[in-house]
């Protein structure tokens, strides 16, 4: 491969990179930012934006970290995207405090922007679009604990330490587990939102306590590495994940997970991009949508087994009334 | 005369006697972490628990036992945990379409296998240093996986591919089983075999060894895909123990494979070490992470910790060696 | 054994002035060896000062004792008559004195002048800055002393070996040194570098700058000394006037027996049929159109002047460095792969440098003796520690390789030790043909003896050997033909009969 | 060493570095086909983006040139980040934050020296531990919180623009004619090409290299910390991952800029069109807003295409 040969590789790419961006010619353009591309959670949230976008005949652009959950790449990616201007902005910080700079970025630019799933620590947005980790957590600890009949010994298996949805989470799993005096709370050790962590943190607490009835885990990639761990060492006990993630649903229907939190990424994804391409065409927004927890179980699983792809966004009248306040 | 002295006080000879008590020393040290963890956890001494650990310490060893190789040449392949994610994914998607797991071990086999074959291209023909052509790697591998995931989970596998990974046969863990056949393949190949011989010639001196008629290139290539081809396996044991397949599964694995191989007591300047030291390296730092989960220590101590032990074990071989001379 | 020859203990010229520099009772130990052994000796001004020993002999150590790199453990200093110490560097700069050691003291990236003044750099205006111009200067008026005609900007890493001397005979003058201690200079130059040399140690000499000066080299010995010191074993064995020794008894000295100096050779008239053909063999590394044929039982010369291309034509035809045109033939087959093929069919290269090319230095005797006999020992492709103990300890005994074990690290032998491993691991593979770079540097006479009774016994059993040597008396003592090249081509060949060191000479050099 | 080894190829191409070719193709295709990539506001902000890993970059030139490595270096950025944040909110003086910032560094930088230089330890070894120590510190101090509240002082001066050039880029270059003067100008920067090339040289001059090759690895560690108060600045904030992982992004500048690993052959001006031509290839994507997957992939193909150009070059 000579140098020419490079050169004429690069152009080649680049070539087809200026058809594909070409393809986004009429319409808003909407820049959605995501924390990474390895979070099944995120993908719905893009799928949601596209749904919605496509819905009301608008592009949007994603913007992901190389890096997952980069602090620096994604100001870098903001500082560019701001060159490219946009019409508007649906921003997930990959931090939510420490990404607040890029916010007042794009403020100073005066792109619209809309902040989804993590609330931004500070900046001017046209609205906020996410779940409350914190009732989330409670109601789907709540139900795992009903279904316990209110005693029994409790194991938590946190998200990455610090994590906005980490910390909220775990506080309503606690106050959940306060409501009970019946349970006991074995130990609360940290699985980075990681199966595999998930799984040995699991494999080494099933061996230090004989008896483990519950497990409370801040998402179902960690609820779902739990049950391999007690599946592996023949034990069983209630868990629980938060999201809602495709593979959470098949694990309900097939009995083997309880319930899971549904953080709903695809309609944050959805109303999010909804309310920009409206606040664009001077049309009625809301200033937040906290969408009201809803715990998906044995009983409602069926509703979530259509596949994100195939799903529709709701009317903008629904999308009002998803909102808790 | 001075080089001859530094070559003489720096990687010391291949001896397996040598090599032996370098390994020896290491067994002892993880017995005496064993010993300090049962006085302080009492769950530390149960079978399940030491089972476990074995399990653990498994995955790791299928990682670090391919790299052991490399780094005998005096090389280093920074793509293994990338390797591990693609291969994953790709055999998960092959169980899924044709539900044959055979197949599945086949693609993540040949993946592997392939990309170890593309690293010890670039370093042989390509004559790009190991470390940075397989850092260049881990990007293109990572891009690939992100790409071809799009932020999904192949997840719920057959079980009896699934056994692979948390099956039990005579009360012992199947991943144990096959830590075992490959821990003897891989000493067997190295130090029984002329072309073990033969790398650990190349890593000594690799002018000298291709003058010497040993096909250097060919070897090279031979050992860049051997590691690739472990990561491969090492996939199917996580599909198996995971039960699912996600972009960033092997995020987290490269390093800590470098630590195993280094804390093994395989030396970076090639021709020194063996594959059982890096099974008793991958053991120690299992163990340590084991012993904080039991001990339920603040996870951030983690890093810190294996930082140290790396430090220690490397700097007392360098003693060790000294003191022989 | 017998001292056959008066050694004079003080200087021979009974010089009124006391020694430049004079060493007493220098000792300094290593754990398990002596390296110095109440070694003591003067050097005056203007006067080169062989040193002569085998390896091991302790010149090595000495040097670093001279230069302040090693501490001696017991011994005095004196200068121009007065005691001093010499406890580092910095003190053996302050005396005047600079060592150059056979691997450059160079940094191949720095320019020649950065390299001259390593240390001593003049400071710019703000501390800690060079002042670039200055240091230009000063260079340039240290390379005019000597005599070298190069630009102080060049990085040393585009110099040849003989320039790189040059430059530190260059940061030596710079040091304004007195005492300059040179390690075997000319192992690594051609004969007309040597020449160029000889003149500037002479120039050096009429300077009043003292010089000690180590060799191997008997020619050198008698052709530069002033006066000649033998070590062994770390002792010192006599102090020799030149005028009135002879080599015979210099060897004698240094080995301890008497050594047969007459390259054992026994030549046969009816040479073999042809083992190796080489037809118009090219190739980048810069030779082209060479023409060579090597018969079995043969031992034949390679001979020209550093750089002439012997070493790339070796490689070329073992492999080493592709060929851009020609053909090798060897035992009827045609060969063009690399150095596993060549090895495969039965060549052996014993490289130039053992240390670089030729051996494991970190691994045992053992490892390297059967490396290229792995698939021959071992055909199944298991490998057996067992079966290599036995191959080896054959070896050790057979080529009287002296280590205490197959299990001791190459890098502890002698070079001459090492040697023997290099070529006893091409006898474990069972060569025919035997390609031999230089392979007496920096090996001590006694060794020299024995590589050369093996190389005749190789050929007396039927293989051949290509040899290449700076060394002419070497060439002519032993080959039955040489090859003379000159600049990347064969300037022509000598039949036994013709085989003298002027012919030798006439054909290498470039106007002929 | 032989004459052959030494010699230099009179190859026209080798003039002209892998790095110079890559960057220059990056730019004019970019320039072409990205919208607005030429604007002054992208200019600068490619050149904003890319300080961060030029001041690592920059220390790491040298160490490599000692034949040496720094892994630790992000993790080390990340820790004096913390530190910066933590101090000054703490103190409510942004200078107190970056004394700290750089203390640490320097006590990191000079523990990877001791460890390489004086206990002998690779320096893939140490650095690797070091990594380790860091990251764990940087999670206990912070307790995996992101740390906020810092004083104003600090992105003021980081967000202001002497002269219409803001302040991160006068920095870099600032940063750069620095090193570029230490090693070229200075006998440090001899002694750093001796440390790679020839230890023995250092020693018969009189000099220590084990002295030298702690003061190099401390200027890593320095850096690290000046560097952690720019990291700071930009996120408004303490982040206990923010940094990790850059290390391997700046021995890939570097090695991507033609310095090569072996005997001192160290070249500064590549190393930042290295950095540039990372920085370039990252911004251009976005403006055309590929897929990230293929940014990730074509970071990889740089890389690789780099050192193939220049490894193509040294044997044609």
């Amino acid at each position: 491969m000579s140098v020419r040969e490079t050169i004429y590789a690069g152009l080649t790419v680049l070539a087809a990179a200026t058809i594909a961006t070409a393809a986004w010619a009429d319409g808003e353009t909407i820049a959605v930012f995501t924390k990474n591309q390895t979070n099944p959670y995120f993908q719905a949230v893009r799928v949601g934006a596209d749904a919605a976008a496509k819905a009301l005949n608008a592009k949007t652009l994603h913007y992901i970290p190389t890096k997952p959950d980069s602090i620096p790449e994604q100001l870098s990616q903001i500082e560019d995207v701001v060159v490219k201007k946009p019409d508007a902005i649906v921003f997930t910080p990959v931090d939510y405090k420490a990404m607040v700079p890029g916010v007042e970025k794009i403020n100073a630019a005066n792109i619209p922007v809309v902040n989804i799933t993590d609330r931004s620590a500070a900046g001017k947005f046209v609205s906020f679009v996410g779940a409350d980790d914190y009732s989330l957590g409670l109601e789907t600890a709540r139900y795992l604990l009903k279904t316990l009949g209110g005693k029994g010994n409790i194991v938590i298996i946190e998200g990455v330490k610090g994590s906005l949805t980490n910390v909220d989470r775990v506080r309503g799993f606690n106050d959940a587990l306060k409501e009970n005096p019946g349970t006991k709370l074995l130990a609360s050790q940290p699985g980075n939102y990681q199966r595999l962590q998930a799984l040995q943190v699991m494999e080494n607490l099933i061996e230090s306590h004989p008896q483990i009835d519950g497990v409370l885990a801040s998402n179902d990639a960690m609820a779902m590495g739990a049950i391999e761990a007690l599946e592996g060492a023949n034990r069983t006990a209630l868990v629980i994940g938060i999201n809602g993630t495709k593979e959470a649903v098949d694990a309900i229907n097939s009995g083997k997970l309880l319930a899971s939190g549904d953080y709903n990424g695809f309609l944050q994804g959805c109303v999010g991009t909804t309310i920009a391409i409206r606040s664009l065409r001077k049309e009625p927004v809301v200033p937040e949508i906290v969408l009201k927890p809803t715990v998906v179980t044995k009983a409602n699983y069926q509703s979530y087994e259509t596949p994100i792809e195939s799903r529709a966004c709701p009317t903008w009248d629904d999308a009002t009334k998803l909102g808790a306040k | 005369m001075t080089d001859i002295t530094k070559q003489a006080f720096a990687p010391a000879r291949a001896f397996m006697s040598d090599d032996l008590l370098q390994v020896f020393y290491r067994l002892a040290a993880a017995l005496l972490i064993c010993l300090a963890l049962a006085i302080l956890s009492d769950s530390f001494l149960n079978l399940g628990n030491i089972l476990n650990v074995l399990r653990q310490a498994s995955l790791l060893f299928f990682i670090a036992s391919g790299l052991t190789l490399v780094v005998l040449t005096a090389g280093l392949d920074l793509s293994v945990g990338a390797n591990v994610a693609l291969s994953a994914c790709l055999a998960g998607t092959v169980i899924h379409q044709t539900g044959s797991p055979a197949l599945g071990v086949l693609a993540a086999l040949a993946t592997g296998g392939i990309i170890g074959l593309l690293n010890g291209l670039m370093v042989t023909a390509l004559r790009i240093p190991s470390f940075i052509a397989t850092y260049g790697m881990l990007w293109v591998l990572n891009g690939l996986t992100y790409w071809y995931m799009a932020g999904e989970i192949i997840h719920g596998f057959p079980a009896a591919f699934r056994q692979i990974g948390s099956g039990y046969l005579f009360g012992l863990p199947i991943p144990v089983y096959l830590l075992l056949i490959f821990l003897s393949i891989g000493t067997i190949f190295a130090q029984r075999t002329i072309w073990g011989q033969e790398i650990y010639a190349i890593g000594a001196n690799p002018v000298a060894a291709r003058l010497s008629g040993i096909p250097l290139s060919r070897r090279l290539l031979l050992v860049y895909a051997v590691s690739g081809t472990m990561a491969g396996l090492a996939s199917i044991i996580f599909l198996a123990r995971l039960n699912s397949a996600e972009a960033d599964i092997g995020e987290s694995l490269t390093l800590p494979a470098i630590a195993a191989v280094l804390i093994g007591g395989t030396s970076l300047f090639g021709g020194v070490g063996t594959v059982f030291g890096t099974f008793v390296g991958a053991l120690i730092l299992t163990l340590v992470l084991n012993g904080m989960n039991l001990l339920s220590v603040n996870a951030s101590w983690q890093p810190l910790v294996t930082g140290v032990i790396v430090i220690l074990a490397v700097w007392l071989d360098i003693k060790a060696r000294r003191r022989g001379e | 054994m017998s001292m056959t020859l008066p050694i004079h203990e003080s200087s021979p010229f009974n010089a009124p002035a006391p020694p430049l520099l004079e060493l007493r009772g220098i000792s300094k130990a290593f754990p398990g060896v002596k390296a110095l052994d109440d070694v003591s000796f003067g050097v005056w001004p203007g006067e080169v000062h062989m040193l002569l020993g085998e390896n091991g002999a302790g010149k090595s150590t000495l040097m670093k004792v001279l230069c302040g790199a090693y501490r001696a453990d017991a011994g005095e200093f004196f200068h121009r008559g007065e005691k001093v110490a010499i406890n580092s560097s910095s003190d053996a700069q302050r005396l005047g004195i600079a060592v150059i050691f056979q691997e450059f003291s160079l940094v191949p990236y720095l320019d020649i002048a950065q390299n001259v003044f390593l240390g001593r750099e003049p400071m710019g205006r703000i501390p800690g800055t060079i002042d670039r111009r200055g240091l230009l200067r000063e260079a340039r008026r240290v390379l005019e002393s000597i005599g070298f005609d190069i630009d102080p900007t060049i990085p040393v890493a585009k110099l040849g070996v003989a320039q790189q001397q040059m430059v530190e005979i260059a940061k030596a003058v710079s040091q304004n040194a007195r005492i300059l201690v040179m390690d075997e200079p000319t192992a690594a130059l051609s004969d007309r570098e040597t020449e160029l040399l000889f003149e500037l140690i002479r120039k050096l000499k009429a300077d009043g700058v003292a010089i000690i000066y180590i060799s191997h080299r008997m020619a050198e010995v008698f052709a530069l000394g002033d006066r000649i010191t033998v070590l062994r074993d770390g002792r010192r064995v006599g102090e020799v006037d030149p005028a009135r020794a002879t080599p015979d008894e210099l060897v004698r000295m240094m080995v301890g027996r008497n050594v047969d100096m007459s390259y054992p050779r026994h030549f046969v008239e009816e040479p073999g049929q042809v083992l190796l053909e080489v037809k118009g063999l090219s190739a980048p590394t810069g030779i082209s159109d060479i023409d060579l044929v090597v018969r079995e039982g043969e031992v034949v010369g390679l001979c020209g002047l550093v750089g002439s291309g012997r070493t790339e034509v070796v490689r070329a035809i073992f492999g080493a460095d592709p060929a851009s045109a020609g053909r090798i033939i060897f035992d009827g087959r045609e060969k063009s792969g690399g150095p596993d093929e060549a090895a495969r069919l039965g060549l052996a290269l014993i490289p130039e440098s053992r240390k670089a090319e030729g051996l494991a230095l970190a691994r045992s005797v053992g490892d390297n003796l059967v490396v290229s006999a792995l698939r021959k020992l071992f055909p199944s492709g298991l490998f057996q520690p067992r079966r290599v103990q036995g191959v080896s300890s054959d070896l050790i005994a057979k080529l009287r390789i002296a280590t205490p074990s197959a299990r001791q690290t190459v890098a502890l032998l002698s070079g001459g030790n090492q040697q023997k491993v290099v070529i006893g691991k091409w006898l474990a593979a069972g060569a025919k043909l035997f390609i031999f770079d230089e392979p007496t540097r920096g090996i001590d006479v006694g060794a020299k003896a024995e590589i050369f009774a093996l190389i005749d016994r190789l050929v007396a059993d039927g293989a051949a050997a290509l040899m290449i040597s700076s060394e002419q008396a070497e060439i002519c003592h032993v080959c039955d033909r040489a090859y003379v090249m000159r600049e990347g081509r064969v300037a022509g060949e000598l039949s036994r009969a013709e085989l003298t060191e002027e012919n030798i000479v006439r054909l290498g050099m470039h106007h002929a | 060493m032989r004459e052959a080894v030494l010699a230099v190829t009179s190859n026209p191409l080798q003039r002209i570095p892998g790095v110079a070719i890559m960057l220059l193709l990056l730019v004019a295709v970019f320039g072409a086909v990205a919208p607005g990539f030429m604007s002054e506001v992208n200019i600068a902000n490619v050149l904003v983006q890319s300080t961060l890993l030029l001041m690592l970059s920059l220390p790491m030139t040298l160490i490599i040139m000692t034949e040496g490595l720094d892994l630790s270096m992000g993790a080390v950025l990340t820790l004096t980040s913390l530190m910066v944040a933590i101090v000054s909110v703490a103190t409510g003086s942004m200078l107190l934050g970056f004394a700290a910032a750089v203390a640490v560094g320097l006590i990191f930088g000079v523990a990877n020296g001791c460890l390489v230089a004086a206990l002998g330890i690779p320096p893939f070894v140490a650095t690797l531990g070091t990594l380790g120590m860091a990251q764990g510190l940087a999670l206990i101090v912070s307790d995996g919180q992101s740390v906020v509240g810092i004083p104003h002082s600090v992105s003021e001066i980081y967000s202001a623009a002497p002269f219409g050039i803001p302040v991160p880029i006068v920095l870099a270059i600032l940063a750069y004619l620095l090193f570029h003067g230490l090693l070229y100008r200075t006998r440090f920067g001899a002694y750093v090409f001796a440390l790679g090339g020839n230890r023995e040289a250092l020693t018969y001059a009189g000099l220590s290299p084990t002295r030298l090759l702690i003061s190099v690895y401390a200027l890593g560690g320095a850096m690290a910390g000046i560097a952690g108060l720019l990291m700071t600045a930009r996120m408004n904030a303490g982040h206990p991952t923010a940094g990790l992982g850059l290390e391997f992004d700046a021995i890939a500048a570097v090695a991507v800029g033609g310095t090569s690993f072996e005997r001192g052959n160290g070249w500064l001006g590549g190393t930042a069109l290295g950095v540039l031509a990372v920085g370039v290839l990252r911004n251009g994507l976005n403006l055309l807003a590929l897929p990230s997957s293929i940014q990730v992939a074509s970071i990889g193909a740089l890389v690789i295409i780099a050192l193939f150009l220049d490894g193509f070059r040294s044997r044609s």
